[in-house]
C-alpha cells in the first residue's frame, strides 16, 4: 500500500505541505502541482523540509506548473523528478490512491 | 482503469478546475475511463452557459462540455450546491419557479449520492481544490 | 440535508467501501465543514463504512458552544450528534492537531476517538476512499 | 463618514460575503453612508438572482437586494470578472447573443471605473475576502 | 496616522497574521475576523505572537465571530477587546485607514 | 484590459489620490493576480498616484521567463512591463520576501524599487486607499 500525495498550495502561505509531510510513509510519492511547486525552490525556506523527506518518499514536479511560474529546473532542488499530465495520470494508476493536501 | 474526478472550486478564481481539467484529458489520452468528473462546492459554477471570458483567455466551461461530447463524460454538477449557488437547469427553474436557467450543455445537476457511487465505481478517486 | 440522496442504479450493500472523509478546515470562515458533513451523511445512507477525520484546523469544527445567530448563518454542530445514529463507524481527531490549538476533548461536543499521529497516517493507507474538501 | 466596501469572493463558499454584508449594515445604523459596494473577482457570483438555498439557510444575494432597496445602496458588480463567470444582464445578454440572464434585482454591471471612484470619493475603503 | 489591521484567517492555515504583526506599527489597532479569531486563544501555538505585539498595538475580536465558533471570551489571552460589528465600524472611523490582510 | 473602465462622473484630476495596491499572492494557482493587475491600471488610467507593491508570495508575479502554454491559461507577465508607460509611480518588492523565496531582483521581469520591512511598513500608512487582493 502506497499512496500518491498531492500538494497544491504555496508553503509559505499555507499549511498543507507541512500537514503531508507529517503523514506521508515512507515508500509513498509526492506530488507538487500548482503553486505547490514553491516548496521546490532551492534556497527558499521551506526546500530543507522536503529535502528532509525526500530519501524516504518520492519526489515529483508537474512541469506545467513549473514553465508557468518561470522555475526552471535548475532552481529546484535535487532528485525532483519531472512529469506531465499524462505522468500524473501515471503516478496516480501506480499508487494505490491519492490524498490531495488541500 | 476507471477514475472519479472530484472538483470543489469554481472556475477562474481558483487553479484547481483547469488543473483537474488537464488531468481529465490525460486520463482519456492514456487510454483511461473517467467514470464521472463530480462538481461540488464552487466547482458548480463551472456549469454556467451565460460566462463571456475574454477573448485571450480560456473559456473553461465550453473545455468541458466539448471534452463531455468527445468523450461521452458524466459531468455531474451537486443540486444542493449548485442551488445555492445559482445554478440550474430547466426543470429547477420550473420547480422553484425561476424565470430562466443557465446550465451549460454536457452538465446534470443530481444528488450528492452520484459522488458517492461514483467513488465506489471507480478505482481512483482524485480531488481538486484550493 | 439528505434529501439531494439518488440511489438509482447502485446496490450499496454488495460491495461496501472504506471512506476516509478529512476535515482540516475551520468552520463558518468557509463552506467546507458544512458540505463536507452532507458527504458524510451521503455516504453513511449509502451504507459505506465511513470515517471521519477532524485534523489541523478540522479539529475547531468540533468544538461545543457555537453560537451562530449574531453571524446571521446556521449553527451546524448539532449534526456531529447524528453522526452516530448515521451509523458512520469512527470519529477521529489527531492529537496533535487539538493539543496545538489548546484544546482537549472535553471541548469538543461529541465523544471521539483521539489518534496520535502516526496512527492517523496509517488511516490514510487503510481506507479505500480519500475525500478532501 | 463615507464607506466603500469591496467584496472579492462569492456567497456560501467564503465568510467574506456575510461579514461584508454585517459590516455594511453596521455602517448605515451607526449614520454614516456606504458609497458603493463593489463585486469583484468571485464577488460577482452574489449578484445571481437564481439561487434557491435551503430554507434554513440566509439568503445572501437577497439579503443584499433588501438593503439596497431600504437604503439607495449602489451595488456594483466588476463587468470584466461578472462576464469570466457567467453573471450577465438583460443588456449583456443582447449584446453577447446569451439566451438568458441572471443579475439580481438591486445590482448595476459596471467597470473597474466605479471602484476606483468609490475609491477616490470615499473616506474609507473596506475589502473583504479569502 | 494610524491603521486598522484586520486578520481574517486562523494563523495555523496561513501566514496573514505573520505577515500582519511584521507590519502593524506602533499604535495601530488590529482586529480578528472570521477564522482569524483562532490566533487569540490562550495556549494555543500564535497567541504568543500576538501576546507579544499587545503592548503596542490595540487587539480587537469580533464578538459574533468568536460565539460562532464555540470560543468563550474567558478562552483568550489577556488584553483582548470584544467588538461587534458598530465596535467594528466605529474602529474604521476612528483609524487613519483599513489593511485587511487577506 | 482598459475596455472594462468608465470615467463617467469623475474627474480624477482635481483629487489625485495615493493608492497602494498589494499583492501578496502567487499568480496562476488564484486569479488575484491577474485581477488586481487590471485595477492597477485602471486607477493609472483614472489619473491617480499609484504604487504596487509586492510582498509574500506575491513577489512570484514578477518572477521572469513564465511560459503557460501547457497550463492551457493566459501568460500575463508582459503586462507588467507596461506599468511604466501607464505612469504607475512606484513598483515595490519587499526584500525579505525576496530573500525567503531565494529570489534576487535579477530573477525579476522589470526593475523594481526593493524595500525592507519597515519601509514596506511605512507604504501603508503613507498611502490613502489600501486595495488587497
Amino acid at each position: 500500500m502506497a499512496l500518491l500525495h498531492t500538494v497544491n498550495k504555496s508553503p509559505f502561505e499555507r499549511n498543507g505541505l507541512e500537514s503531508c509531510l507529517r503523514h506521508a510513509r515512507d515508500g509513498s510519492a509526492i506530488l507538487f502541482i500548482e503553486d505547490g511547486v514553491y516548496a521546490l525552490l532551492r534556497g527558499a525556506e521551506h526546500a530543507t523540509m522536503v529535502e528532509h523527506a525526500a530519501p524516504r518518499c518520492s519526489i515529483y514536479a508537474l512541469e506545467a506548473d513549473l514553465a508557468a511560474r518561470g522555475i526552471e529546473p535548475k532552481r529546484l532542488i535535487n532528485g525532483v523528478k519531472l512529469v506531465d499530465y499524462h505522468g500524473f495520470v501515471d503516478l496516480a494508476v501506480a499508487h494505490d490512491g491519492v490524498q490531495s493536501w488541500l | 482503469m476507471k477514475f472519479a474526478v472530484v472538483v470543489n472550486e469554481g472556475p477562474y478564481q481558483h487553479q484547481a478546475v483547469d488543473t483537474a481539467f488537464n488531468f481529465s484529458s490525460a486520463v482519456l489520452e492514456r487510454g483511461h475511463q473517467i467514470d464521472r468528473v463530480f462538481f461540488y462546492h464552487d466547482g458548480v459554477n463551472t456549469a454556467t452557459r451565460l460566462a463571456v471570458p475574454p477573448q485571450d483567455d480560456r473559456n473553461i466551461t465550453r473545455k468541458w462540455s466539448e471534452l463531455a461530447a468527445q468523450h461521452g463524460l458524466d459531468l455531474v454538477v451537486c443540486v444542493a450546491a449548485a442551488q445555492r449557488r445559482g445554478i440550474i437547469d430547466a426543470d429547477e427553474r420550473r420547480r422553484h419557479g425561476k424565470d430562466a436557467d443557465n446550465l451549460a450543455p454536457g452538465f446534470r445537476i443530481s444528488g450528492l449520492g452520484q459522488l458517492i457511487e461514483t467513488a465506489i465505481d471507480a478505482d481512483r478517486v482524485v480531488v481538486f481544490g484550493d | 440535508m439528505a434529501d439531494s440522496l439518488s440511489t438509482d442504479g447502485c446496490n450499496p450493500l454488495q460491495k461496501a467501501k472504506r471512506f476516509l472523509c478529512i476535515n482540516r478546515r475551520a468552520p463558518y470562515g468557509t463552506v467546507y465543514a458544512l458540505e463536507s458533513l452532507e458527504v458524510v451523511l451521503a455516504a453513511a445512507a449509502f451504507e459505506q463504512r465511513v470515517t471521519v477525520l477532524f485534523m489541523d484546523d478540522g479539529v475547531f469544527q468540533l468544538v461545543r458552544g457555537q453560537e451562530t445567530g449574531a453571524l446571521g448563518v446556521k449553527n451546524f454542530s448539532p449534526t456531529y450528534k447524528a453522526l452516530d445514529s448515521y451509523e458512520v463507524e469512527r470519529i477521529v481527531v489527531e492529537r496533535e492537531s487539538l493539543e496545538r490549538r489548546g484544546l482537549a476533548p472535553k471541548d469538543l461536543v461529541i465523544p471521539v476517538e483521539i489518534l496520535n499521529e502516526s496512527e492517523v497516517s496509517e488511516l490514510f493507507e487503510s481506507h479505500d476512499i480519500l475525500l478532501n474538501f
